[in-house]
């Protein structure tokens, strides 16, 4: 496969944001956005056409004569050498989750740039300020996690990793203006820096250990746990990755080397995908526009972290801990976002939080994957539902987006009743919401199904737990629904004051979206994605009592929200009084926010910066001062030696002379 | 005798007194050398040499002090060495 | 003599004194400082292409355009120069910096003083990265430190008489005992009955330093230099010397002075005296890891921007000498990468901040705010400087300290596989976290001083960067996104390949 | 012995001038002094590179000659003339026309005295050099006869003069009794690895006599007044040229003379006395505001450095410490001619008077700057370099002890750089309006100011000097005494 089309993938993003950025202030509003969107859409081609040829050509470097999918490296080229061994290339790495992910990325980054035409000005179809910029950042971002997803080493990923929150940080504080805005793109850049940390760390041991940066290289490692630990002979890449596979590593505080760098790499996904306890940035991010939400807090970036565990699926096969937390974190995070977000006045919040249960849902199912159980069904599930969750996420996010554009406000108090205002973002509203709620045909039903029955494999606690979160994704997502466009009519709701659809730049990709979401879910997944490439028909794996057992779930959940909330009633309230202090804690997110807060602003501030910055003037500085302080009064305790009487010069002169002889006949003799 | 000189030197308020206290510890210098030279070293005459030129320099020196505190003493008409404190520190 | 390409570097800017002298009015004064800095910068990328000619040429030897003549010949003192990739690096930065500072202080009172000091300071920084013989090298060293003095006394701000005597006088101290540690290794720089030398490359070779002297030379030296390395608790004198001092001077101290320190420990104390390198290493390992998240930590309650500035300067520089100590290829491949990083955005900082406070006369980000209505073009440049600082890929920051924190690693993991200690695996695991601190101290002077509501009705009258202000810094920062985008070029720079045998002792090479 | 014919010849001239020449040409007497003094020292120079430089020694042994005692008096000379030179606007004084002759006899015979010390190799020359050296000081530091000051300085001056040679002659007689002779190598072969008390207690009578006049800690208490009291131009000469000769003649003694007991007795002895001297000089200079009597403590640090270069005991050192009192002499005259170039214009000599000078009279003060840049030791400027030299040698002597030494040397050089900078601060950076209006200096002080400037700017950078002095004492008579 030619060089020329990777490379213009990543390239016509990055030279949109450069370009846009230097001379967009120069240009037209309308002529940036429109240079923008094209330039998304080329990539757009160019990315369908490659994942295409990935897939369907069939060529020798892509699939081999067993059918397996292969890994294949289209260019690499060193950015950075440490060693010999160790080195940082920029290549583009086409496998059969990047392919999937360039799909993704690019269609939900169009949709997005096409929809900002219309969302980013106001009624009168005056442009935002900064308008340029905002397209500007988009393709910033679009470049970032492109080259993310096609990243051929682990640094590559890190650096691209580092991009994406630069940008996501750029996006978020859009409006500068806001101070909300700006403390929530803070927020995110440091929470996820601080992930960041334990990826970098993570990384900086495994390339030591391994040898190397090279995905290809650390995932084609045989599949073996680590059983007992001596030391690793360090000579070549080669030798130590035999050591690792025969499980060489010295235990560090009581867990193999492996499990911290593999650990420490699952925070930094932990981070980028909002798990507990690194999830506190994602509902703040909010404050950005709404298609950034769309793109980067609910389609790509947030997956970011699904991605990289899934990249080194291998490596975490062979460290069965690692797995098992992964599966623990997301579970517990999956439960906890779904409780939040039935309490959530802001939509898009609720979503936000749903966001947030879903990607646990991913990360659950890799944690569960094991070749054992129906050849790593998980991996191939998560990665499914990576897919389809990007399209009805983004569609329910464009959604709200739509809703607050005509509303201009967030909170669901200000919306109720609007189907018949608003009938696209209605219905398109409406099949996002069965979607997620895993309603059979639409997309979302044949994705979580997989994950529910990969995790009833692995094991049925696990699979009871997120049953469970699954009731309750159906039911807030309703209550949403409903909350919007039923429960009671808003009385001042006429003339062209009235709540309208809107232009067609905005309603087109939700049909589009919508449109996937329905197709989305019969696609043969398993024939294109799976954990080592092998192909296999998921059909074979379905299990109908469990897709029944989720069916009916939903079902009720749906059911329930209608009773409470279809018209209004004084349920809620009942509910809400029923459990006071549940609901409190979790309206106000079980207070993770408070304590961020503390711990940052008491302990680190308060009590290492300041004691630490007057430690450094008072006491280091003080030090260097006493040196002058004491010279100077060392110079007025001898003033009386310069008497200015004769005699007393000729006595010191005396006694000096004695001295000197006197203390060295002492030391003579 | 050198001592003596010491002594008056170092408690005399009055000049004139200091500098013949000076002269005391000068010729006991002077008497050093002509006592060393006649005991220790019979042979050369190194050491009288030596006290008769110390002695022209002694003359000298009070010629030079003598003349300085007249001049001092013109100027403030005083000659006690306490006085002399302007400069100091 | 002036066959030799290097002795140019110290002829310009005397040249430029010259020029100086004959200057009528501000306009030639300017002229002079211009066409001198452009032709500092000439020569030195001249230098650059010329040298990776010849390397590619095949040339092995640790040091080029070596030439040496005597001086003082009963103390074998030479002028001696000489250039490797390192001294080129630093070349190449202290002529964009001096080009950069020029256009910074386009309309400084008293001009013709002004420059005069500041380019007496730039001649000792060229003749001290020229030159191989520690007794010129040393005399550099004190010519570019005193104009100091003067330039914060007369041209600072603020308490500037205090600080310009605390900062001579504590880098004096530095050079005291820098000086006995100097005179003792020519004691010992050749074996018994040989001609002493002063020449760095002679002492390598003769690597005859007895080994009890080492231990007493090492830390003269490397404290003497750390001290202008501002190493913890030796760092004092660079906050206040940097919040007292004009804009340029700040520039060139903390973009190029600095680096002096850096890079004498690295020049003069790790190549004179290997073994002592590695046996007290953890000792000063441990100071320069506490100076990194020291200042950081420092930086995060500061509000005087200057302030905030000089504690990263204190965080960054640590991380400098940091990664020199451990004595790793990678790692001091790391550190001439931080010091071209740090050099760059922290004169481009210093700018940026010269130029606010020049417009709203004070450096409290608690008295502004939403600056980026008011000066967008500077607040950009404010956001990449901070950018490039807290480690952004693309920007030079990233790969400095990627470097550092790779080699650091890879020396500390081998320590403790080899159960030799696990203090420099503790210690870079700390020094990796002051990425975090420092984002977070970044963040919040970008959060306060750019972004929000504006915070004083006046400064919406204010004017944005004047085209001599646009010009220093952008020069700057497409310098800070050269490196970071072709990291491999300097790297390739900087190679340990044609470093001295005596390297071998360190396991390097 | 050329050289103090020489300058007897010159005094003669002088004399002879001053007594038998009209009223009226007397004006031109300083000038005529100061010719004179040039052609002369350019003879000496002739001697110097004459190729005769073996050792001459006359008065059976008492006085011995040679290349570098040459070499030493012709650097005396230079800053002889400088001074010459700068005390010609005050010698043409009005207050000064009745005495003008006399100052620059007994100048004169200061000079002479000091040569004989230096070249001195009896003791009873000694002596003799040592009392024409400092009396007539006396004298001349009583000149300024309607000055209060003056007198005090002069009395306190005698008084102590005398007394310190009381009790140095007081030594020379211990030391007699111990040697049996006074001529220096019959001591130094007489000592030879003998140390009785009353040795040391001769050896400290005689460091003390001599310490005084170099002003070492503490024989050093008469310096500041004296200095201060004295007439500027006396005061340059004072702290400069008698300095420097006794140094060398320090070094003469200590070397042909004690040499034999260095490493036992004195080299402790000069091992505590310039730890005191430096620190307390520095300690002092501190705290002055009156120019002449903070550059009378900078001289006695000063002069702890030049004592590191005795106490290196090496050709080295030698050299280093020629080099240094060369450099020192020219960053002083300097210093002290921009003081009486200010003093006799306004008669402002308080250091709170220099502020913000650089507005009214930049070139004084950048003059001012270099030297006090030259006596603080930083480069380009010679004081670096003969700093650097002197420590080099010292540290060559190789003792840990010097090691340690040369640190705390190093330390206070740190103090001392601070009041160097006071005074640069109050020139340059204080922004309070300048008492000292802008006035034009004489051309005469403008000349030495200007020779001393280019002293202090090309001496360092010039290698040949110090290469010179080097080869000098590398085959000099102390070589002998050097080797331990």
């Amino acid at each position: 496969m030619s060089v020329t089309i990777p490379i213009l993938i990543l390239a016509i993003p990055l030279f949109m944001f450069i370009f846009l950025g230097l001379c967009g202030k120069k240009m037209s509003h309308l002529l940036a956005g429109t240079l923008g969107t094209l330039g998304m859409g080329t990539v757009l081609v160019l990315a369908y056409y490659t994942a295409f040829n990935y897939f369907f050509s069939g060529q020798a470097c892509f699939i081999n004569e067993a059918g397996e999918r292969l890994q294949h490296v289209i260019f690499n080229t060193t950015w950075l050498q440490f060693t010999d061994s160790l080195v940082i290339k920029l290549g583009f790495l086409l496998d059969p989750i990047s392919a999937m992910m360039l799909v993704v990325i690019t269609t939900i980054s169009f949709m997005v740039h096409l929809y900002s035409l219309g969302y980013m000005r106001d009624h009168h179809g005056v442009f935002e300020k900064g308008f340029q910029r905002f397209y500007a950042f988009l393709s910033l971002f679009s470049f970032s996690m492109l080259g993310l997803v096609v990243a051929t080493n682990i640094f590559q990923m890190y650096i691209f990793w580092e991009l994406v929150g630069a940008s996501s940080y750029l996006l978020i504080g859009f409006y500068y203006t806001k101070p909300s805005a700006v403390s929530a793109s803070k927020k995110a850049f440091i929470v996820t820096r601080f992930a960041d940390l334990g990826f970098l760390i993570g990384i900086l041991t495994l390339s030591y250990y391994t040898g190397t940066f090279n995905f290809t290289d650390l995932t084609s490692v045989p599949v073996e746990g680590l059983a007992d630990t001596f030391r690793v002979d360090l000579s070549t890449p080669e030798t130590v990755l035999a050591g690792i596979s025969s499980g060489a590593a010295p235990i560090f505080m009581g867990a193999s080397v492996l499990t911290w760098a593999l650990v420490l790499i699952f925070v930094g996904g932990m981070g980028k995908s909002a798990m507990l306890p690194l999830h506190i940035w994602l509902p703040d991010a909010m404050e950005g526009p709404t298609p950034v939400s769309a793109l980067i807090h609910a389609a790509t970036m947030v997956v970011a972290g699904v991605y990289l565990v899934a990249r080194l699926f291998p490596l975490y096969l062979m460290e069965n801990s690692a797995l098992v937390i992964v599966t623990v974190v997301g579970a517990i995070t999956a439960f906890y976002a779904a409780v939040v977000a039935c309490t959530q006045v802001d939509i898009k919040r609720v979503l936000a939080f749903s966001t947030i249960s879903q990607i646990a849902f991913m990360m659950v199912s890799l944690g569960v994957a094991r070749p054992e159980y129906h050849e790593g069904l998980g991996y191939m599930a998560s990665m499914f539902h990576l897919f389809t969750h990007a399209m009805f996420k983004a569609l329910l996010f464009l959604g709200a987006g739509a809703l607050i554009h005509a509303i201009g406000s967030n909170d669901y108090t200000e919306m109720h009743g609007l189907r018949k205002y608003m009938p696209i973002t209605h219905w398109t509203f409406l099949i996002g919401c069965l979607a997620i709620a895993g309603i059979i045909p639409f997309s979302g039903f044949f994705s979580k199904d997989e994950i529910l029955s990969a995790a009833g494999n692995y094991s049925v606690w696990v699979y009871i737990w997120m049953s469970l979160v699954a009731f309750m994704t159906a039911f807030y997502m309703f209550r949403l629904y409903y909350l919007i466009f039923w429960w009671k009519e808003h009385t001042v709701r006429e003339g062209h004051h009235a709540p309208h659809d809107q232009p067609w730049t905005m309603s087109v990709p939700l049909i589009i979206l919508a449109a996937i979401t329905c197709v989305a879910g019969f696609i043969p997944f398993g024939n294109l994605v799976s954990w080592n490439g092998e192909p296999y028909d998921f059909m074979a794996h379905f299990d109908w009592s469990i897709a029944t057992v989720s069916l009916i779930v939903a079902v009720a959940a749906i059911l329930l929200a209608t009773v409470m909330y279809r018209k209004e009633n004084k349920l809620p309230a009942k509910m809400k009084n029923a459990m006071p202090a549940l609901w409190r804690w979790a309206f106000h997110r079980f207070y993770w926010d408070e304590l961020y807060m503390f711990i940052t602003h008491k302990i680190i501030f308060g009590c290492v910066c300041r004691p630490l910055a007057w430690f450094d003037r008072h006491i280091i500085d003080g030090t260097m001062d006493s040196f002058a302080i004491v010279t100077n009064k060392a110079s007025n305790a001898i003033k009386p030696l310069q008497s200015g009487q004769v005699q007393m010069y000729v006595w010191l002169y005396l006694i000096g002379a004695l001295l000197l002889g006197g203390i060295t006949i002492l030391c003579l003799i | 005798m050198f001592c003596c000189g010491l002594y008056g030197f170092l408690t005399r308020r009055n000049m004139i007194a200091m500098l013949v206290s000076l002269e005391l510890m000068l010729n006991a210098v002077d008497m050093n050398f002509v006592i060393f030279n006649r005991f220790l070293f019979p042979g050369a005459m190194e050491g009288m040499m030596f006290t008769l030129f110390a002695i022209g320099i002694a003359a000298a020196e009070t010629a030079l002090a003598i003349a300085i505190i007249i001049n001092i003493f013109r100027s403030v008409h005083n000659i006690d060495v306490r006085e002399l404190n302007q400069m100091k520190f | 003599m002036f066959e030799n390409i290097l002795i140019y570097f110290v002829v310009i800017p005397l040249l430029m004194l010259a020029g100086l002298g004959l200057c009528r009015n501000i306009r030639q004064i300017r002229a002079v400082a211009v066409v001198g800095s452009l032709a500092l910068i000439g020569l030195s990328v001249w230098l650059l292409v010329d040298y990776l000619a010849l390397r590619a040429a095949g040339e092995t030897a640790p040091m080029l355009y070596t030439g040496s003549w005597m001086w003082f010949r009963p103390l074998n003192i030479h002028l001696a120069v000489g250039v490797d990739g390192i001294s080129i690096a630093m070349l190449l930065l202290s002529s964009v910096i001096v080009f950069a500072g020029s256009f910074a202080s386009w309309k400084i009172p008293q001009p013709k003083e002004f420059f005069l000091w500041l380019i007496l300071l730039s001649t000792g920084v060229f003749g001290f990265f020229i030159s191989i013989d520690m007794f010129t090298m040393f005399m550099f060293y004190e010519v570019a430190l005193i104009p100091m003095y003067l330039l914060i006394g007369v041209w600072g701000s603020g308490n500037k008489n205090y600080s310009a005597m605390k900062l001579t006088l504590m880098l004096m101290g530095g050079s005291a005992f820098l000086m006995l540690g100097l005179i003792g290794i020519y004691y010992h720089s050749a074996p018994a009955g040989e001609q002493l030398t002063w020449n760095l490359l002679e002492i390598v070779d003769n690597a005859s330093i007895p080994h009890g002297w080492q231990s007493f030379l090492f830390p003269m030296t490397f404290v003497g230099f750390g001290v202008l390395g501002a190493m913890f608790p030796f760092h004092t004198w660079s906050p206040d010397g940097h919040a007292s001092a004009p804009t340029a001077v700040s520039m060139l101290h903390a973009g190029v002075l600095m680096k002096l320190g850096g890079y004498g420990c690295f020049r003069v104390a790790i190549y004179t005296m290997p073994q002592a390198a590695h046996e007290l290493a953890w000792i000063f390992l441990i100071l320069t890891g506490i100076s990194v998240v020291y200042g950081a930590f420092c930086a995060c309650v500061k509000t005087d921007l200057k302030y905030i500035n000089a504690y990263s300067s204190v965080s960054h520089c640590g991380l400098v000498l940091f990664a020199i100590l451990m004595l790793n290829e990678t790692a001091m491949t790391g550190a001439i990468m931080q010091m071209l990083s740090h050099g760059l955005m922290t004169a481009l900082f210093f700018a940026l901040i010269g130029m606010i406070y020049g417009r709203t006369h004070t450096r409290e980000i608690t008295q502004m705010g939403g600056m980026m209505q008011i000066m967008p073009y500077l607040s950009v440049c404010y956001v990449i400087a901070g950018m490039a600082s807290l480690g952004l890929p693309g920007l030079s920051g990233f790969v400095a300290e990627m470097t550092i924190f790779v080699g650091s690693f890879q020396a500390g993991m081998q320590d403790y596989l080899a159960g030799a200690g696990s203090l420099r695996l503790v210690f870079t695991i700390i020094a990796c976290c002051s990425i975090v601190i420092t984002a977070v101290y970044i963040l919040r002077v970008v959060g306060k001083l750019l972004f929000g509501r504006v915070y004083d009705e006046h400064h919406l009258k204010l004017t944005d960067a004047e085209w001599w202000e646009r010009l220093s810094t952008v020069t700057l920062i497409v310098c800070v996104a050269g490196i970071g985008c072709f990291p491999n070029f300097f790297n390739n720079l900087i190679n340990f390949t044609f470093t001295p045998e005596i390297f071998s002792v360190l396991g390097i090479k | 012995m050329k050289q103090e014919i020489g300058l007897l010849v010159i005094f003669l001239l002088v004399f002879l001038y001053d007594t038998f020449m009209p009223k009226n040409s007397l004006k031109a007497l300083p000038v005529v002094t100061t010719l004179l003094m040039v052609v002369f020292t350019a003879l000496g120079f002739g001697i110097c590179y004459g190729g005769n430089t073996s050792a001459v020694a006359a008065f059976g042994g008492m006085y011995e000659t040679s290349a570098v005692v040459t070499a030493i008096k012709n650097i005396l000379n230079i800053g002889v003339i400088i001074v010459l030179i700068q005390s010609i606007r005050w010698a043409n004084g009005e207050l000064m026309i009745m005495r003008r002759g006399e100052f620059y006899e007994l100048l004169l015979v200061t000079l002479f005295g000091m040569y004989l010390m230096i070249s001195a190799r009896h003791f009873l020359l000694f002596v003799i050099g040592l009392e024409c050296a400092s009396l007539p000081l006396a004298a001349m530091v009583a000149f300024d006869k309607n000055r209060y000051e003056s007198h005090e300085a002069a009395v306190k001056y005698i008084l102590t003069a005398v007394f310190s040679s009381a009790i140095f002659m007081m030594g020379l007689s211990f030391v007699y009794a111990c040697a049996g002779s006074l001529y220096f190598d019959k001591i130094y072969n007489a000592l030879y690895g003998e140390h009785t008390a009353m040795l040391v207690l001769a050896l400290a009578f005689v460091i003390s006599g001599v310490g005084f006049k170099l002003s070492l800690v503490p024989f050093h208490l008469w310096t500041a007044d004296v200095y201060q009291g004295a007439p500027t131009s006396v005061t340059s000469y004072l702290s400069v040229i008698s300095k420097g000769a006794t140094a060398f003649a320090f070094l003469v003694i200590l070397a042909q003379v004690f040499g034999s007991i260095y490493s036992q007795v004195w080299e402790w002895m000069l091992y505590a006395l310039i730890i005191l001297t430096i620190t307390v000089g520095n300690l002092f200079a501190i705290r002055q505001r009156n120019m002449k009597r903070f550059l009378a403590f900078s001289s006695i640090s000063q002069a702890g450095y030049i004592m590191l270069g005795i106490i290196a005991y090496n050709t080295m050192g030698v050299a280093a410490m020629m080099y240094y009192i060369l450099v020192y002499i020219f960053s002083n005259l300097a210093a002290f001619g921009v003081i009486g170039a200010i003093e006799n214009a306004t008669g402002k000599i308080s250091m709170d008077d220099y502020r913000g000078l650089y507005k009214t009279n930049p070139r004084l003060s950048f003059a001012m700057m270099l030297a006090m840049f030259s006596l603080a030791g930083i480069p380009p400027f010679a004081g670096f370099f003969s700093k650097f030299f002197i420590f080099t040698a010292a540290v060559g002597q190789g003792s840990v002890a010097i090691y340690v030494l040369v640190l705390i040397a190093l330390i206070n050089t740190i103090v001392s750089l601070y009041y160097y900078l006071l005074v640069v601060k109050a020139m340059f950076i204080s922004d309070d309006e300048c008492t000292i209006a802008r006035f034009r200096s004489a051309f005469s002080e403008r000349l030495g100011m200007w020779i001393a400037v280019a002293g202090i700017i090309f001496l360092g950078l010039l290698s040949p000097v110090y290469d010179y002095l080097l080869d000098l004492t590398a085959d000099s008579s102390l070589l002998a005494y050097f080797i331990r």
